[in-house]
């Protein structure tokens, strides 16, 4: 059970590793960490219980393996026995609940709440004896181990008795640990000799945190770093296109959600919102915005990336044409004027500008309102958020390892985040099936049906899953794609 | 009377010539090499900023995402950027939204500076005293970073960045407003309308305004320069001008991670845009300067 | 050349100490240039000191700045020679220029203050110029020391480690003296250097200049507008008019009998002989002078003159050797014979009665500062009492408290508690704010510089048409009749009215805030040195003009000034301070003839007189003490050149009545400072 | 009144102008985030976390208490917690405030000395060309935001020419040397801003001398030309500098936003960029606090300095 076995073929031990990535925003803490820059150095020293591959399959980690009970309210979670932590203490079954149990719990302002909320509260994981913990959850969910997987980057296993000072110690159990960090500046890691599994490849690696992007691709190409932890491939062009670095790139369903208010003119007419969705020339997009380094997207959160994607729905293509005359039939054969709210973020504005650019064909003017990413999600509730009141907004979706959150929070009738106030009870009932299914057949059966409603409803455009590009010198090897993670146990320079 | 009309004689001599002291100020700057190259350059982006829409080859916002990134052609000439927009044309359209802000700003804090700085002139004691120590607190800081506290804190926008740079440009023309009327309030003619028993706000505005015109127009071309530097700046690190604007500090921020990848053309002409314009309006503060102050 | 001096005679063969030949110098100012010196020749022998006078701006100072070669930038030698001790300058390098100034010119202008380096200490600047003669530092700082003896500097070492701002204006000007003098040059040259001075410190450095000379063998250049002082100090003198040497001579025949037009003017300006405004108006010379670069053909006084005909006009008058002295008229002998430009007769006098109440009277009126931290005290118990129609003059030294009195008058600063001020018998709050429009109406103020007082924004129309408004309540409609009325009455031509002041003379300044003053039509007007900045031929004009304006309106002046001769012309009672303090108050005449305050008595004899004579009386030691810490018992007894002894230390003397209605503040008996000698200026003269 | 005498007076006025700022900086920093919590949280953050963040941080008691923790804890140098880090602020601000400092004493170095000379030069040609030049090409150097200049020298040192590092930060050893070799590309656009202030003052100073009685009285004593130049010209001239050199400091840290941000370089600004970014609100008021008083701090030496050597002021006006 290596962390990532296609990289069997590991380079000689020794040597540093230079890693470029952006700063943490925060104390890096497991139970608040909330942005990429923290996240990464959760998993340099610490372990998931399984692991999400490219594949979006978990592999077994920490624990050995797992199952629910009949219902899926209870899942059982053998834990992998013999790790020891980077203070010598093993890791027991006692550790693990209490790991998760931290973050379900309201008082620790985990970040991980929203993940857990519905699903599991404080005192649902259980230990049942040393090598078994049991995950007792408020409903049944067939998709409950994404949620402790590395899927959820809080979920890192650290002791029992832990004090919430995780930035001084970095205490894990996995194949490196901490030498040296200062908040701002970077941070170190040393090869730990007592890791349970293989052992690192490289003596150290050495990170620097950078403000921006540029920064991290100026750092790369002068040289003065091996890894970029992650660039967007806009802006991030100067390296997609040079042939003396790699792009170690991953799936992802990342995301740009498009919506559109159903609820309000001229949106609540769902032809308007379809003659919209026409005129996106995806293709182009996913060529021009990130050199071919995304997928296209069929207006539904089921990402190319998801095994219960069905694929066999049809493609929405670009059709003018086609657009025109919805536009007409719901009335507005001139076309109007709107107004697009959204977010400084990522390649959102030029997405935005994009969109703009697109639906002047049909005679639609947009007006671009690009706000402050505050200013835009504003307090985040119905009334008092651009993001949620905006006729039409566009909101950046991280990767999740499963499409739950996607289809509850933004499309359910009472999701927290249903920005186009989309409300369609078979949709409703859809997904509520959806959660359920515990097997993959199940899953697919039901997406094509969500898939086919949300076409036609078009209360969301999803037009692009971005990918994950971690650029490197050409000559590192061993680093496994897996977006959002940078595991560098066996990466090597040659 | 039976006096003889000493002085009444037809003067010749008096320094009395035609025109005012404008005029012959106006005559002396059109002279001035610096103020005219200046006066161009600024007059060049007006224009631009004007007209520039009307008058481009091509669509400065029309979007073409597979001729991204070309270098300079015939077709392109300053080439595209990362979404295929033409350059040439967005760094003519480019200079509006700054010269938009950035005038309104030093307006902004031109009258209000001024306003502030004869009062404090005019009345001194303890109005005058409070008052420097707040703007000698402000001043305490570089513009950029009070400007960058208070956008943090109001939020960006087009408005609130003219509010904030007016302001902060307040404390700084009060504090020239007010040495020159220091100066004014000492002078003779200043008593004499108070022995006529003008009140304080028409000495001030009426007596001492005028006198302080000079002063006040070379402190204000000099805000403008630090306007527009301001405003670029701020766009460069994402507390000004918001896209989708063709603004050449915005342009930059966007694009200068691209020119290690051979993108130049990317950043270079929007800085040369940026470098030409604060240079021009500051030759033009520079000719006016040495005009007025002497 | 005045063979007068001793020490000159046996070098008679040896070349003028300078001589300068047909010197064209030129400003090009924005472009143009413009002409300010147009074939200007004199010498100046060797011992000999020459003069140069001429009002501001014809290039007195351009003559003394291009003999050094220190020329302005823009400023350019277009043709001629200048000899220093038989050397051209002009043809001299860098380095022989260098060495000419190291040895044998040197230069000492107005202003002291700017003219020393203010960061280092004066020994060093003395001492420099004994090292730049190869002495070793520790040898030229004993010379510095000694030289600086030499200008009587009573305690040379402490000065030596003094900056230059730790001393008075007087010591200032005798450590540039002394460094100027260092060298032994064959030539000094003084650019005004005692304008700007108090009349008692300008006396003591003119009286250290004159002991110099016979000291040190250096010839004088001696460049001044002010005649008088120029009568005193030269032994012959050359009177420039806009750039032109118009007259030449030795100084007495010069003075006393002038053979060029313009010197005739000069001379009939000034209230000599004692005159007063009763005995007739001052003559004037009209028009301006031309300005620098002006194309002048014929006689370049032509303009003014009241002689020019048509000849005058159309050819210029060559220097015409008058046997010893020049003139540049053609009709040099009539000149003594002009005819005055202003008639003589004098206004109705007024009779003023002091039976009735006075129209402005002061109690008590004192006045404290506060100027960092310190308590000025710059007026204390100021008792005055001023009746219509009357002048009352106000002399003192700079700092006396002249302007400080006026300004407490007109309420523009507030006097100190227990202080009253009584207009017609009715108290006058101490605020301007706080008067009443009638009150603030009836006390109106001419200030010494024009260029200050009128607002250079506003045009003459507005200037004066909103004072109507404002004070005399003039509606509208009748404005610009009343205000050509006025304008007509200051004598200002209409077409003035749309003019700024930046475009008017500063004579025409003057009546323009003279026209201001009036009119609100008030009962008192203080005049606050309002001649001082203007040159003496348009100073006669605004004498005159005030003494009209008072004969025909029946104001009352206070009129400030520091030049007695004009204060003993316009007043009818003068009042003496010093330190804030009244020393003498009584008749104008009384005043001058004595007894006087030995302060007066010292003012009175530091003033230089026209007919050159020395007067060696009473000088005053040292520098008006510091107002925050006056001197204890009298305030003068510091400087006091007749101190009594323990009891003007100890106790203010009161202001004692020596005559009626003069009143003297000083411990010696009224008849004890009547002194025997003549006073400096003849009590009584000819009305011309 | 002599000026050392009046020092505690400039000392308290500085005090209070501080105390204002501190004020300003701590209003400007309450204007906005009704919720902190939701601010550092972010937009996704369950509610139940906000508040009880919130509570933790304190900032649910009122202003005035606030402030008055916060100051009293200021003065005992307890800079407070920063939100987006959770840990305590001081130390972060003394290191970026190092590392601000060799910057800004690399461009300090380098322009101090060449804008005198470049402005006593001018000063000394006043109208020729080669005023004109030095002039013309010191405003537009001063005028042109770092962003820009800093840009093109990236583009020219770092990316054409590859002679110097286009990033900051030196490798993890560097002596002192490798040190400055690393902050001689970001110290160039400060010197280019520099250049033109210091230059221009120094040249109206040194014309001003020129023009100056006393050099007049140097020249007409013989002195050689040299010695009028350094012994009366630039001893006065130069005076004026100080206290320009001085207020610079202040607005070098302005510029040092951009220019650690440009090459990303852990000073100061940059910190206080970040800060503002992340909404850390005690940091940023920290940060902006400090530069407040360094600038303070710089004045006020500046002006102890001048009248130190001015002895105008040192000793007085005349009695
Ligand atoms: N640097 C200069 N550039 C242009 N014009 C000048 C310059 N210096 C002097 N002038 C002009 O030359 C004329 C003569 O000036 P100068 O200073 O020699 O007169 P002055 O007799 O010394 O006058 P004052 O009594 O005011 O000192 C004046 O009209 C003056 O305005
Ligand atoms: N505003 C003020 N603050 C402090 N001290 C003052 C002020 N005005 C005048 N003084 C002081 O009061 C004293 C009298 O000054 P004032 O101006 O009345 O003298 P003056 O006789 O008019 O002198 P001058 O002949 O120079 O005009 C001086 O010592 C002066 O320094
Ligand atoms: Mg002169
Ligand atoms: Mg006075």
């Amino acid at each position: 059970t290596a962390v990532a076995p296609r990289m069997a073929r590991a380079a000689a031990a020794g040597g540093l590793i230079r890693v470029a990535c952006t700063v943490p925003a925060g104390a890096v803490d497991p139970v608040t960490v909330d942005d990429n820059g923290g996240l990464l150095m959760l998993h340099q020293t610490g372990e998931f219980l399984s692991i999400s591959g490219p594949d979006l399959v978990l592999r077994p980690h920490l624990a050995e393996s797992w199952k629910p009970n009949g219902d899926g309210t209870v899942w059982t979670f053998k834990i992998r026995q013999g790790v020891k932590f980077q203070n010598g203490k093993t890791m027991t079954a006692e550790d693990v609940a209490a790991s998760i149990d931290r973050l379900a719990d309201p008082k620790n302002s985990s970040n991980a709440l929203s993940a857990f909320k519905g699903v599991l509260s404080k005192g649902g994981a259980k230990k049942v004896d040393d090598d078994t913990v049991e995950f007792h959850l408020d409903t049944a969910n067939g998709n409950f181990p994404y949620l402790v997987s590395s899927d959820n980057y809080n979920a890192i296993i650290i002791p029992a008795d832990y004090a919430g000072d995780f930035e001084k110690t970095f205490i894990g159990t996995g194949p490196f640990k901490l030498d040296k960090y200062t908040p701002k500046v970077g941070a170190s890691f040393v090869r730990n000799p007592d890791y349970w599994g293989p052992k690192a490849v490289p003596d150290r690696t050495e990170w620097s945190f950078y403000q921006n992007m540029q920064a991290m691709v100026l750092a790369l190409q002068g040289n003065q770093v091996d890894i970029v932890s992650q660039v967007s491939a806009v802006g991030g062009e100067a390296l997609l296109n040079d042939p003396s670095f790699q792009i170690i790139s991953e799936k992802t369903s990342s995301h740009q959600q498009v919506h559109m208010r159903c609820d309000m003119a001229p949106f609540d007419d769902k032809r308007v919102r379809q003659a919209v969705a026409l005129c996106l020339d995806r293709k182009q997009m996913v060529q021009g915005l990130f050199s071919g380094r995304s997928d296209i997207g069929n207006d539904s959160p089921f990402a190319p990336v998801f095994p219960s994607t069905d694929k066999s729905v049809p493609q929405r293509e670009k059709d003018i044409a086609k657009a025109k005359q919805l536009l007409a039939d719901a009335g507005h054969a001139n076309g109007f004027t709107v107004k697009l709210t959204t977010e400084q973020y990522l390649e959102i504005p030029d997405y935005a500008v994009i969109i703009q650019n697109a639906v002047k064909a049909i005679g639609i003017t947009i007006e671009l309102n690009v706000e402050a990413q505050d200013a835009y999600y504003g307090k985040a509730v119905f009334g008092s958020s651009d993001w949620l009141d905006s006729v039409m907004g566009i909101t950046d979706y991280g990767h999740r390892g499963v499409p739950n959150v996607f289809l509850n929070a933004p499309l359910k009738s009472d999701g927290t985040w249903n920005s186009a106030h989309f409300k369609n009870k078979d949709y409703d009932a859809l997904v509520a099936q959806y959660i359920v299914a515990s097997d993959l057949g199940t899953q697919r059966a039901v997406a094509k049906k969500i898939q086919e409603l949300l076409l036609d409803e078009t209360p969301v455009i999803f037009g692009y899953f971005y990918h994950y590009l971690t650029p490197a010198k050409k000559n590192v090897t061993g680093v496994p794609p897996v977006a959002n993670r940078l595991f560098l146990s066996q990466a090597a320079l040659t | 009377m039976s006096m003889q009309a000493a002085d009444t004689a037809p003067a010749p001599a008096a320094p009395a010539r035609t025109g005012g002291a404008g005029r012959e100020r106006l005559r002396l700057l059109l002279r001035s090499g610096t103020f005219l190259a200046g006066a161009a350059i600024v007059a060049f982006w007006v224009a631009c900023a004007l007209f520039g829409s009307d008058v481009v080859p091509q669509d400065p916002y029309a979007v073409d995402l597979m001729s991204k990134l070309q270098a300079p052609s015939p077709d392109h000439w300053f080439g595209t950027d990362r979404l295929g927009r033409d350059i040439f044309a967005r760094v003519i359209v480019g200079a509006r939204d700054i010269l938009t802000i950035a005038p309104l700003a030093t307006v902004l804090g031109t009258v209000l500076g001024t306003t502030l700085g004869l009062i404090m002139g005019y009345f001194r004691g303890f109005i005058d005293e409070a008052i420097s120590r707040l703007i000698e607190a402000v001043l305490a800081l570089p513009l950029v970073i009070v400007a960058l506290l208070a956008l943090v804190a109001l939020g960006t926008s087009y408005i609130t960045v003219i509010l904030v740079i007016g302001l902060i440009f307040t404390p700084l023309i009060a504090r020239t407003v007010r040495s020159a009327v220091l100066t004014e309030r000492g002078l003779d003619y200043v008593a004499a309308a108070r022995l006529r028993g003008e009140n304080p706000f028409y000495i001030m505005f009426i007596e001492i305004l005028p006198n302080v015109v000079p002063p006040i127009l070379v402190e204000s071309t000099v805000r403008l320069g630090y306007a527009i530097f301001t405003v670029a700046t701020l766009s460069f690190i994402g507390f000004g001008i918001q896209p989708p604007s063709a603004d050449w500090g915005l342009a930059i921020s966007d694009s200068y991670g691209l020119i290690n990848g051979g993108y130049w053309w990317t950043v270079l002409f929007d800085a040369l845009a940026i470098a030409s314009l604060v240079v021009g309006v500051n030759l033009v503060a520079d000719g006016v300067q040495g005009v007025f102050e002497t | 050349m005045t063979p007068t001096a001793p020490w000159q005679g046996e070098m008679a063969s040896a070349p003028d100490a300078l001589s300068i030949r047909d010197l064209d110098v030129a400003y090009r100012v924005r472009g143009k240039v413009r002409q300010v010196l147009r074939g200007l020749s004199f010498q100046v022998g060797r011992g000999e000191s020459y003069g140069l006078v001429g009002e501001s701006g014809c290039g007195k100072s351009t003559v003394a700045l291009a003999i050094v070669r220190y020329l302005a930038r823009n400023g350019r030698v277009r043709a001629g020679r200048i000899l220093l001790d038989g050397r051209d300058l002009l043809a001299l390098g860098e380095a022989d220029l260098r060495k000419l100034r190291a040895t044998a010119v040197s230069m000492v202008y107005q202003d002291p203050g700017r003219a020393l380096n203010p960061s280092l200490r004066v020994g060093a600047q003395v001492a420099e110029v004994f090292r730049l003669q190869g002495m070793p530092q520790a040898e030229a700082l004993d010379r510095a020391a000694a030289m600086l003896a030499r200008v009587q500097i009573a305690d040379p070492s402490s000065v030596m480690g003094r900056y230059p701002h730790q001393l008075s204006g007087g010591m200032q000007q005798r450590v540039a003296i002394a460094m100027a003098l260092a060298i032994n040059p064959k030539l000094l040259i003084l650019d005004e250097p005692t304008t700007g001075l108090d009349a008692t410190v300008e006396a003591e450095v003119l009286d250290l200049i004159a002991r110099l000379r016979g000291e040190f063998a250096t010839s004088i250049l001696f460049i001044s507008h002010n005649l008088a002082v120029i009568a005193r100090m030269c032994d012959r003198v050359g009177v420039l008019y806009a750039g032109l040497l118009v007259e030449e001579g030795g100084t007495r025949e010069l003075f006393d009998n002038p053979r060029h037009p313009y010197t005739v003017g000069l001379l009939r300006c000034l209230p000599r002989r004692g005159r007063r405004k009763d005995h007739g108006r001052l003559d004037t010379i009209p028009g301006l002078l031309p300005p620098p670069g002006a194309d002048i053909a014929g006689c370049v006084f032509a303009e003014r003159c009241a002689h020019a005909d048509e000849y005058c006009r159309a050819v210029e008058p060559p220097l015409y050797d008058l046997g010893g002295r020049a003139s540049r008229c053609h009709y040099h002998e009539r000149a003594p014979d002009l005819p005055r430009a202003t008639p003589s007769d004098p206004a109705a006098p007024i009779a003023v009665d002091r039976e009735e109440r006075p129209v402005l009277r002061t109690q008590r009126l004192a006045k404290t500062f506060a100027a960092g931290g310190h308590a000025v005290h710059a007026l204390s118990a100021i008792s005055l009492e001023l009746w219509s129609g009357e002048t009352l003059g106000l002399v003192g030294e700079s700092g006396s408290g002249k302007t400080t009195l006026a300004r407490l008058l007109l309420g523009l600063i507030e006097a100190d508690g227990g202080s009253v001020i009584e207009l017609d018998g009715g108290q006058l709050p101490a605020a301007i704010d706080r008067r009443t429009p009638d009150q603030v109406k009836a006390l109106q103020i001419v200030f010494q510089n024009p260029d200050s007082a009128l607002n250079r924004s506003h045009t003459v129309r507005h200037l004066i048409g909103r004072a109507l408004a404002k004070l005399a309540r003039v509606p509208a409609p009748q404005q610009l009749e009343r205000l050509l009325a006025f304008t007509r009455a200051v004598r200002l031509a209409d077409r003035y009215l749309a003019v700024r002041p930046r475009q008017l003379s500063g004579g025409l300044k003057q009546r323009v805030a003279i026209a201001r003053a009036f009119a609100g039509e008030p009962r008192i007007v203080v005049c606050d040195e309002p001649t001082s900045a203007l040159d003496v031929s348009v100073q006669a004009a605004i004498l005159n003009l005030l003494a009209d304006l008072q004969a025909t309106r029946r104001v009352s002046y206070v009129f400030i000034s520091h030049d007695l001769g004009t204060v003993r012309y316009i007043s009818d009672r003068i009042a003496v301070l010093y330190l804030g303090r009244l020393m003498e108050l009584g008749p104008a005449e009384q005043v001058f003839r004595g007894p006087h305050h030995p302060y007066t008595e010292a003012l009175l004899s530091a003033v230089p007189s026209l007919d050159g004579s020395v007067t060696e009386r009473i000088r005053l030691k040292g520098d008006i003490p510091s107002a925050i810490r006056p001197p204890s018992g009298c305030v003068f007894h510091t400087r006091c050149p007749r101190k009594l002894g323990s009891i003007c230390e100890d106790q203010e003397p009161p202001l004692i009545e020596a005559e009626a209605g003069h009143a003297i503040r000083c411990h010696i008996q009224a008849r004890d400072l009547q002194r025997e000698r003549p006073a400096p200026m003849p009590a009584e003269a000819p009305a011309s | 009144m002599s000026t050392l005498r009046a020092i505690p007076r400039r000392l308290l006025l500085s005090l209070i102008t501080l105390w204002i700022l501190s004020v300003i900086v701590f209003i400007g920093a309450q204007l906005l985030p009704g919720d902190v919590g939701r601010a550092i949280l972010g937009p996704l953050a369950d509610p139940r976390a906000v508040a009880n963040l919130n509570h933790e941080l304190g900032v649910d008691r009122p202003l005035l208490v606030q402030y008055w923790s916060w100051i009293s804890h200021f003065a005992t140098g307890d800079m407070g917690m920063s939100y987006t880090m959770r840990a305590p602020i001081a130390p972060f601000i003394a290191t970026a405030l190092g590392n601000s400092l060799k910057l800004a004493a690399v461009a300090f170095v380098l322009v101090v000395p060449l804008a005198i000379f470049g402005g006593v030069i001018a000063a000394l040609n006043v109208g020729r060309p080669l005023d004109r030049i030095i002039t013309v090409l010191g405003l537009s150097a001063t005028v042109v935001p770092e962003f820009v200049s800093g840009i093109v020298l990236i583009l020219i040192f770092g990316v054409w020419l590859r002679v110097l590092p286009i990033n900051a930060n030196w490798p993890p050893d560097a002596g002192p040397l490798t040190q400055v070799y690393y902050l001689l590309l970001p110290s160039l656009p400060l010197f280019l801003v520099l250049f033109g202030y210091i230059a221009r003052m120094a040249r109206a100073g040194t014309v001003e001398a020129l023009d100056a009685d006393y050099t007049r009285t140097a020249v007409l004593k013989g002195l050689p030309p040299r010695t009028v130049l350094w012994r009366h010209v630039l001893r006065n001239a130069l005076l004026p500098t100080i206290t320009v050199i001085a207020t610079q400091v202040g607005y070098l840290i302005g510029g040092l936003v951009v220019v650690e941000v440009l090459f990303h370089y852990q000073g100061i600004g940059s910190l206080i960029y970040v800060a503002a970014r992340s909404k850390d609100f005690p940091t940023l008021e920290a940060g902006v606090l400090t530069v407040g008083i360094i600038y303070t701090v710089a004045t006020l030496a500046a002006d102890v300095l001048t009248s130190m050597l001015n002895p105008r002021v040192r000793l007085g006006a005349a009695a």
